[in-house]
């Protein structure tokens, strides 16, 4: 016994995190990025890890033993990647790597009772800005529909290990989405594309530019007449001047913007009102009353995170609150965060509008809508006591009204909204318009059409495609795949092995944003830098790499081309006058580059009569006729399947309906009903519908989805891969093999019926109801407003002093007494901090099986609740975690002191010392304990390592985890400031999931300083504790939601 | 010279309307009788019996080891649902042990003579159960070889100690001391019959082995006088700690703030189930035993009806003890209180387990009103195994169904056990069998001593009584 | 029968009776004639042998109760010294000395130390394991755990075992044996 | 539990090898380099760190730039491999130990490490288990010194030790942390 007083090493739960970090500083070039000869041995070790881990007695033996094995090290040696130093595998822990001085440790062998000797490795040369131990942080950005999010990502040692957003960036105000945070996933996956190929022969880059020459030269001869670009929807200058000068090269070349997810309905409805091609800006601090057509403007796109921010803050009671209207056919982020929710299937939508203009038009001064209406030909649709309660309430509030239309709607419901905002002032206050900054303003899937005929009838030679992915998600009538069989050249930027690269002649592996330098737009213009944090992983290339090998500049890189053209444009950057590289330093260290943002147009004259007639033309193409429709969403998770190989997203429920590692066919519990559909195992289980569709048929799992209109399926893109992506392949059904160039988003004419089995789902919440708990609080305003209301002393019970046995403890005199608030009225439920703190923590993703049994271990769940009746339900939102007792009932029923109260009041979790009993998380009421079932973790690749958090312990097998209120940060922060001799102020200390949060919906600070924002919130009258009545006092409060209902339209 | 005493026939009796001892009995018939079962080579039943055990004991190995091999995570547990089979058993196993200490020592104390045939057989059970009750709190943590010795007050280098509020904690001090006592208490009464088969062995090996084991023994008087005293005073501090021990494992739930566990009612209530699931067990291993081992005539019905009796009594107690949960339940009004005990289990996802409790405890018990029930082999036999199972359901109830439904909707889980699950439960059973198996093939299942005694009492008051008669 | 070296072999006279009335009695006579080492043998504990043998109180109990005590004030000490003295934690908000919380093991501890003094003290008093001793020289000593009743005289030195076996054979009518230590 | 206790298994008390003939005694006490010479992210970072091999030629390309003593240094510098120390001291993963704040506070180097100007190859001198930590995260006072002598192998506090201890502790602003989460995260 006595030899494991000291915990012998292979007992550590983190040996299980171990990866493996040599530095030598040998920087490349003119960048500042350290390229670690560790990280090649990590992805070498990646690749043998799986061999050699059969032979491991996983359960104790750990991962750095693993990649100690001499088998191991064999395999490194021989899977060595191109450019990787010559220095032998030499094995190393991530953590030991940090406390010896940027040097590593090998755990030598077996556990004796005489500890292993172990090696320490210093750097040869260190760079001066790296100091081992300490993070640096640095500025990039990056963005899924073509705009930026400017970004601050956390390094350590070289190693990208947490991404942030960017406080001075206009579309992140330092808050980030799902997706960015998810990026570090993306980074280190091993599944990535590694290998440069033609016809799946490996290939050089210095070759692949020897043919790039020849083929542009062939190209040149007749303009580059054969010659095609598929790209992303893209704001870059950078690809934009590229852009233009391969067009001076070509002349006759064409470059296509491509996505799936792309909507095009908003530019063409935009340039019949206006006449000419803009785009929509939306100031959300400014709108009262917010009316929504089918658009999810706080769940998705570019606009999204400062969408929340703005938002929420109109949610503050004691101030003017905004109104949120939403009209929608299934229950989305927006949804939920909605006063009042009009369920309409999205081909009604148009109606609707059609149906507002209207009695907008009846009422004096909106003439002009009336006309408009009146070419609708008494298209309508939704309930006239609703459009009328909301039509007076937007000319209550004129001028800081809004409608937004969602990119699902076609260009009738965006003219028609457009006509409705300028109709009410709205232009200039909480909508401005502005030039395109995208390249293209078409690249919804119609965009491709032209490319396919142009394929279809040959005159398409080469092909270069830097588009996601288009075999996969182009719409299956084109059938892609067979179109890039006929092209003779086709250049694949692949992130994966997926559909396309499968297909496409040469496949080049893409670097990684993390890896690439570059430039990208907010979405009012301010241009950010991007910069790599790491050398690529594997051999990677940018799109602008590729792009300048037509230029014949391919072996210049990135960096070099990005400087070159930033130097040219210094002069047009306002204020930008100092010596160029001062400037590019400043402009890569801020993130952002001030002075780029563009205006909105000023004098845009809407044309009436133009909406007039073009409605008429669009609504007799818009769909008509019976039967169900399908309709179809991107993924809250995978959007439109690029991130399908990050198990953090494929494991988050999603925001809405709860679901992991799949996605579903949505419908009403009517058509439920109607269908037959079954449900079994305690809402887990449900039947499997036949979806009938053109030609087209698929087979998907029925999810019961309250507040889905009648008669309509909401289908999820980006499921059902097929790709060589170990992650994503085989998750869900393929969406998209029902969807037509014809009609991209929605159509009617679906048959439905039921197939034969049922569909095990791994939802992480499959109750709905609160069974008359109320644990999260929502009330109107005016029930709030009186102080006798039910809902009032509600709260007022839940924040009342209770009697108490014993005194409680007195932390008074402590510096720092750590606390939270989580505001009901501002969450919407995004979700973004459940994958923050994934990121922080490090958390690790168990796999749908293992969700399905209740054993997911995300620390914070986001929890939704649907009350009123289902059909239209109210929906509320309330984020849990660790709600840190300050009487917990977790500690006194723990037998070895593993988790126990620290003097500042923080319920400490102690991994090393937990024994596994569960007794906590038995009698914990707010059930927030996650305990490690099986061995989640050392099977990680130990690429994958590299981007774990070396300030948190990498927990094992058997042992409970749970919210810490990330106190790696706090004692972090108070050695810093201690040093430098001072306190902690409020403010300079977030936690993962506050600063992650893009409504600003969670406080944490210090409740001993009486002017700290958390003391604030929680001195809030719509503060109560969670399962106050226990007597837990817990140290996180919530603040209750208040919907800020219309009068006209209150029930009751 | 074998004893001269008279036949000790104690048919006539008028407070012995059924005899404890059959037959006309001297010391040494008795004593061959009950020996020799010991002698006798194992015949075709006990094989295939101990056959089945072993097979059973072999499920439990593999369970243990895909348990230690790949994690907690081999069995059906989950977050609500943090115990469930571990615990359930654990429960199980360690009530059923408690008739035995109960049987041998209280009924001592009360000098309840029926006592003296079965309660060797009993303390051999309570030991049992106890070995397999053992295993469970170890192998249900998440990191045992930490677990094994981490709850235990021992001065590590780390300078922590265990938590002495957690009722964990009292547990392994509860059921440690309860395994030793158990232990010491079943060797002493063993010593003397020990001898006695050192001294009626053929073979010269039997005799070292027993030889060693009965350290000697022989008879002496002055020895006895102790002896006696010793024997007394284990079996005193046995009957307070059987109920601390149920006591302290009810703490387990008690404590805590779960609903349908936060009950001040579950100690008397647990010792209750413990006695009520421990006597239906003695009863289901006696019929048969006594059937094979040719016990007949010292475990005579009058035996058996006295347990049934006692099932009664206990089933009764813990029927009070249900109306009282739920009484407290409506009572207390609160509402996470009454939606577990009036929602949740009787409607919930798992309400045929409470059922199926309810029938086995609260309904089947009572047929032993009926004193053809309580004489009846076949139906006291059934009668004990419906106990059984429904006392195991009352633990599933108590343990898994509060688990996975309670505060909170949001994390209401289901919960199943897997195939580990049950190969550790069914493995526990054959360990318990293999032991008692081995248990009836090398040691006295009667203690032979005090039965021996016992007729010497009896023949006394029957001379007595024969002397009256005769004027 | 010479015995080279100090070896003194003890001498007993062993009777077998037929039942324990008879046994007891002649126990009490040979006490009452003087008889110092006088033990019996039985297989069950015959009623009224204490008187017999002139034995006193037993000792048990005593020991029993210091056990007991012990292991109370054992427990309290540990518990005391373990959370309150070495390493106070702040748990859940609770007193950091609780009493109710000691009183389970300071319970189980009391009857552990009890139980086991009980066990151990009692092996101790009987000086068992002893797997020889001289009676077991005795012919018929076997039948001593079976239904044999005997009464053993160990024979002072220099006193003649058969003078005692004749003093006993007097008495009542008994098979007697002689036996002598074996040197081993 | 005893045997834990014993050096043998703390691996305390043995002097180390190293792959190259390194002399603390040479450098501290002969050169009287200060040990933030080389170990110089000490005062601003978890670790202490080993130097890199730059550090070593800082001096090494004018001294003894001959010395076949060195010819692993400069091999290592030009091959840019990085040399391979064997460790003396490490606390098991799940412990994080930063040296800025011991070092801020006025913890001596010595007070752990020993007299490490007194080692040809450095041993372990502490046994650096959780007992050893808690003794002084209970009571800082008795290790403290000026923050400007903590590398200084020899100091001792003048006068009254236990009053210059309390006035240290008033001075750095040293507190008692015992909480578990200070080391465990």
């Amino acid at each position: 016994m006595s030899s494991h007083d000291q915990d012998p090493p292979q007992d550590h739960p983190e040996d299980h995190a171990r990866s493996t970090i040599v530095g030598n500083g040998a920087s490349s070039g003119s960048t500042r990025r350290i390229s670690l000869p560790i990280v090649d041995e990590a992805l070498a070790a990646t690749e043998a890890a799986s061999g050699a881990a059969r032979e491991q007695r996983k359960y104790w033996r750990s991962i750095a033993e693993k990649e100690g094995s001499p088998k191991l090290a064999a395999a490194a040696t021989r899977e060595f990647p191109p450019g990787a130093s010559e220095l032998p595998p030499s094995d190393v822990s991530r953590r030991s790597f940090m406390k010896l001085f940027g040097g590593g440790a090998a755990a030598a062998g077996l556990a004796a009772c005489h500890p292993p000797q172990e090696q320490a490795i210093p750097f040869v040369r260190r760079p001066e800005e790296v100091t081992p131990g300490n993070a640096l942080h640095f500025a990039t950005a990056y963005g899924v529909e073509g705009f930026g999010m400017g970004l601050i990502v956390e390094s350590h040692e070289g190693r990208p290990t947490k991404i942030e957003g960017n406080p001075d960036h206009h579309d992140s105000l330092g808050a980030t989405g799902r997706y960015e945070q998810a990026l570090l996933q993306g980074l280190y996956d091993n599944d990535r594309a590694k290998q440069l190929k033609h016809k799946d022969q490996p290939l050089t880059w210095r070759s692949f530019l020897g043919q790039m020459a020849v083929l542009s030269a062939r190209h040149a001869a007749d303009g580059g007449a054969k010659l095609r670009f598929l790209t992303e929807p893209t704001a870059s200058p950078l690809q934009l001047e590229l852009r233009k000068r391969i067009l001076e090269k070509f002349p006759k070349a064409k470059f296509t913007s491509y996505s799936s997810i792309a909507g095009d309905g908003a530019a063409d409805g935009l340039k019949l009102a206006y006449g000419k091609y803009v785009e929509a800006r939306h100031e959300l601090t400014r709108a009262s009353v917010i009316v929504s057509l089918d658009a999810d403007f706080l769940g998705e796109g570019p606009e999204s995170v400062r969408a929340q921010r703005q938002f929420a803050a109109g949610r503050q009671t004691g101030a003017p609150m905004n109104r949120l209207y939403v009209v929608e056919p299934a229950l989305t982020v927006t949804g939920m965060s909605a006063d009042h929710r009009l369920r309409l299937r999205a081909g009604d939508v148009a109606g609707f509008a059609l149906a507002l203009a209207t009695e907008l038009g009846r009422r004096p001064g909106f003439a002009q809508l009336a006309g408009i209406a009146g070419a609708g030909r008494g298209v309508t649709a939704g309930d006239p006591k609703w459009i009328g309660a909301v039509a007076s309430d937007l000319i209550k509030h004129r001028g800081q009204s809004l409608l937004i239309a969602g990119r699902r709607q076609p260009a009738a419901v965006h003219a028609v909204v457009a006509a409705i905002n300028a109709a009410l002032d709205n232009v200039g206050t909480t909508v401005t318009y502005a030039t395109p900054l995208l390249a293209d303003p078409l690249a919804g899937p119609k965009a491709l059409v032209p490319l396919a005929e142009e394929i279809a009838s040959g005159q398409v030679d080469t092909l270069v495609i830097t588009a996601y992915n288009p075999v996969y998600t182009a719409p299956v009538d084109l059938k892609f795949d067979k179109l890039l069989a006929r092209v003779p050249t086709t250049v694949y930027s692949a992130a994966y092995e997926d559909e396309t690269a499968a297909v496409a002649s040469y496949v080049i592996p893409a670097a990684h944003v993390l890896e690439s330098w570059g430039d990208a737009r907010a979405t009012d213009g301010t241009v950010s830098l991007v910069q790599p944090l790491i050398a690529p992983l594997w051999a990677g290339y940018t799109d602008v790499e590729i792009l300048s090998a037509f230029l014949g500049e391919g072996d210049l890189g990135a960096y070099e081309v990005l400087r070159r053209s930033w130097a040219a444009k210094q002069s047009t950057v306002p204020g930008a006058t100092a010596e160029f590289d001062q400037v590019w330093e400043k402009w890569v260290g801020d993130g952002v580059i001030v002075g780029t943002e563009t205006a909105p147009e000023a004098a845009l004259a809407l044309d009436g009569a133009a909406i007039q007639q073009g409605l008429g033309a669009l609504l007799s193409s818009a769909p008509k006729g019976g039967g169900i429709e399908i309709a179809f969403v991107p993924d809250y998770k995978v959007v439109d399947g690029r991130f399908a190989n990050s198990a953090w997203l494929q494991e988050l429920p999603d925001p809405v309906h709860k679901i992991t590692w799949d996605n579903a066919a949505l419908i009403s519990p009517a058509m439920a009903k109607t269908l037959g559909v079954e449900v079994e195992r305690d809402n887990d289980k449900f039947s499997v519908l036949v979806i009938e569709y053109k030609d087209r048929r698929v087979h998907a799992p029925a999810l019961i989805a309250p507040g889905h209109a009648d008669d309509a399926i909401t289908l999820a893109l980006g499921y059902g891969r097929t790709g060589a992506e170990s992650v994503a392949s085989g998750v869900g059904f393929n969406a998209g093999a029902l969807r037509g160039s014809d009609a991209p988003w929605f159509d009617r004419g679906a048959q439905v019926s039921l197939a034969t089995g049922m569909h095990l789902f791994g939802l992480t919440q499959n109750h709905w109801s609160m069974e008359n708990r109320e644990p999260a609080i929502a009330t109107s305003l005016a029930e709030f407003e009186n102080a006798h209301s039910e809902a009032r002393e509600l709260i007022e019970e839940r924040r009342s002093e209770l009697p108490v046995i014993h005194e409680p403890h007195d932390y008074s005199k402590e510096q720092y007494k750590w606390g939270m608030t989580i505001d009901l009225g501002k969450c919407t439920g995004c979700s973004a901090c459940v994958v923050a703190c994934q990121a922080e923590n490090n958390i690790p993703t168990v796999g749908q099986e293992q969700v399905v049994r209740g054993r997911e271990m995300q620390w914070i769940r986001v929890d939704r609740y649907y009350s009123g009746e289902l059909e239209d339900p109210e929906v509320i939102v309330q984020p849990l975690m660790c709600q840190h007792c300050e009487t917990a009932p977790c500690e006194y029923v723990c037998p070895v002191n593993a988790t126990v109260h620290s003097d500042e009041g923080l319920n400490e979790m102690v991994y090393n010392r937990c024994v596994g009993t569960r007794y906590c998380s038995n009698n914990c009421p707010y059930k927030v304990r996650r305990f490690n079932f099986l061995d989640f973790t050392s099977e990680t690749p130990a690429v994958r390592r590299l981007g774990m958090n070396p300030e948190v312990t990498v927990r094992s097998r058997g042992v409970m985890e749970k919210c810490t209120y990330c106190v790696q940060r706090i004692e972090r922060k108070r050695i810093d400031v201690r040093v430098a001799g001072r306190l902690i102020e409020d403010g300079e200390l977030k936690t993962a999931c506050q600063q992650g949060c893009p409504a600003g919906a969670i406080e944490f600070g210090n409740l001993n300083d009486p002017k700290s924002r958390v003391t604030k919130s929680q001195a809030d009258e719509r503060r109560y504790d969670l399962l106050h009545e226990l007597g837990t006092r817990p140290r996180t409060a919530y603040l209750a939601r208040v919907r800020n209902l219309n009068p006209e339209l209150a029930k009751g | 010279m074998a004893s001269t005493a008279t036949s000790a026939s104690t048919t006539n009796d008028p407070l012995e309307p059924i005899p404890l001892i059959e037959g006309a009995q001297t010391d040494e018939s008795l004593n061959s009788s009950l020996l020799n079962h010991v002698w006798r080579l194992p015949g075709k039943g006990w094989w295939t019996l101990f056959g089945l055990a072993l097979a059973g004991l072999g499920l439990l190995v593999v369970g243990i080891t895909v348990t230690l091999w790949k994690g907690i995570g081999m069995w059906g547990n989950n977050i609500p649902v943090g115990w469930a089979f571990g615990i359930i058993n654990f429960v199980w196993w360690i009530g059923i042990g408690h008739a035995g200490t109960l049987i041998s020592a209280i009924l001592l104390l009360l000098q309840q003579k029926w006592r003296t045939s079965i309660n060797r057989f009993a303390e051999a059970m309570t030991l049992f159960a106890v070995i397999c009750a053992l295993l469970f709190p170890l192998i249900h943590t998440g990191r045992p070889w930490f677990a094994a010795y981490w709850l235990m007050p021992y001065p590590s280098v780390q300078g922590i100690w265990p938590q002495f509020k957690s009722p964990l904690v009292w547990d392994v001090f509860a059921v440690s001391t309860y395994f030793t006592i158990s232990l010491l208490f079943w060797f002493l009464g063993l010593i003397p019959d020990l001898a006695s088969l050192r001294d009626s062995s053929k073979k010269p090996m039997q005799k070292v082995i027993y030889g060693l084991f009965a350290l000697g023994w022989r008879g002496s008087g002055r020895h006895w006088a102790e002896y006696k005293w010793a024997y007394l005073l284990l079996a005193g501090l046995s009957t307070p700690l059987v109920l601390s021990v149920h006591t302290i494992v009810s703490f387990d739930f008690a404590v805590s703030i779960l609903p349908g566990w936060h009950t001040t009612v579950f100690p008397p209530y647990f010792v209750a189930g413990a006695v009520f699931s421990g006597f239906a067990m003695v009863v289901t291993w006696m019929v048969p035993a006594r059937q094979f081992l040719g016990l007949k005539h010292v475990v005579t019905l009058k035996h058996l009806e006295n347990m049934n009796k006692v099932i009664l009594a206990t089933g009764l107690m813990v029927s009070y003890g249900y109306a009282m949960e739920h009484f407290i339940a409506w009572y207390s009004g609160s509402q996470y209180e009454f939606a577990e005990f009036f929602e949740v289990r009787m409607r919930g996802p798992m309400a045929p387990v409470y059922w199926l409790m309810m029938f086995c405890n609260v309904v089947v018990p009572n047929i032993f009103w009926f004193k053809k029930a309580r004489t009846n082999l076949l139906i006291m036999w059934v009668t004990a195994l419906l106990v059984n199972v429904g006392m195991w359901c009352e633990r599933f109830n108590i343990i898994a169904t509060s688990l996975h439904r309670d505060f909170l909707p949001s994390k209401w889980e289901l919960y199943a056990p897997t195939w580990v699950d049950w190969s550790i439960y069914l493995g526990t059973i054959g360990l318990f069998s293999t032991l008692f198996l081995l248990f009836l093939k090398f040691v006295p299942a009667v203690a032979v001593t005090e039965v021996k005694e016992l007729r010497h009492e009896l023949a006394h008051k029957a001379h007595g009584h024969a002397e009256e008669a005769h004027g | 029968m010479s015995h080279e070296g100090g070896f003194e072999p003890r001498r007993f006279v062993i009777g077998q009776f037929a039942g324990p009335e008879a046994m007891l009695d002649a126990t009490r006579k040979m006490r009452e004639r003087g008889h110092k080492k006088l033990d019996t043998h039985t297989p069950y504990p015959v009623h009224g042998i204490e008187e017999a043998l002139g034995l006193g109180r037993a000792k048990i109990p005593t020991i029993v109760l210091c056990g007991a005590i012990t292991g109370a004030c054992l427990a309290y000490a540990l518990i005391y010294f373990m959370n309150v003295v070495d390493f106070p934690i702040n748990v859940a908000n609770r007193p950091i000395h609780s009493m109710p919380a000691n009183i389970p093991i300071m319970f189980e501890l009391s009857v552990l130390l009890g139980g086991t003094s009980s066990f151990f003290g009692l092996m101790a008093l009987m000086k068992l394991p002893q797997p020889y001793h001289p009676v077991f020289e005795a012919e018929s000593f076997w039948r001593a755990s079976i239904d044999g009743f005997f009464l053993s005289i160990e024979v002072p030195k220099g006193q003649s075992p058969e003078a005692v076996a004749a003093e006993l054979k007097s008495l009542s009518d008994v098979s007697i044996e002689i036996v002598e230590e074996s040197e081993r | 539990m005893f045997w834990a206790r014993t050096p043998y298994a703390r691996a305390s008390q043995t002097p180390v090898e190293q792959p190259l003939e390194f002399d603390h005694r040479h450098h501290t006490r002969d050169e009287g380099i200060d040990c933030r010479y080389c170990h110089n992210t000490v005062d601003k970072a978890p670790f202490a760190s080993i130097p890199p091999t730059q550090l070593c030629l800082n001096c090494h390309s004018q001294v003894w730039n001959k010395s076949p003593l060195l010819e692993p240094v400069r091999q290592s510098f030009i091959e840019n491999k990085p040399l391979v120390w064997n460790r003396v001291y490490k606390v098991p993963e799940f412990v994080y130990f930063n040296h800025s704040i011991h070092v801020g506070k006025g913890v001596g180097c010595v007070t752990c490490h020993g007299r490490v100007d007194q080692m040809a190859a450095v041993e372990k001198q502490t046994p650096l288990n959780m007992g050893w930590c808690l003794d002084c995260h209970r009571h800082p006072e008795k290790n403290l010194r000026p923050v400007s002598e903590v590398t200084n192998m020899t100091w001792h506090a003048e006068g009254d030790a236990d009053e210059t201890a309390r006035v240290l502790a008033e001075k750095n602003d040293v507190h008692t942390r015992t909480s578990c989460t200070t080391c465990h995260r």
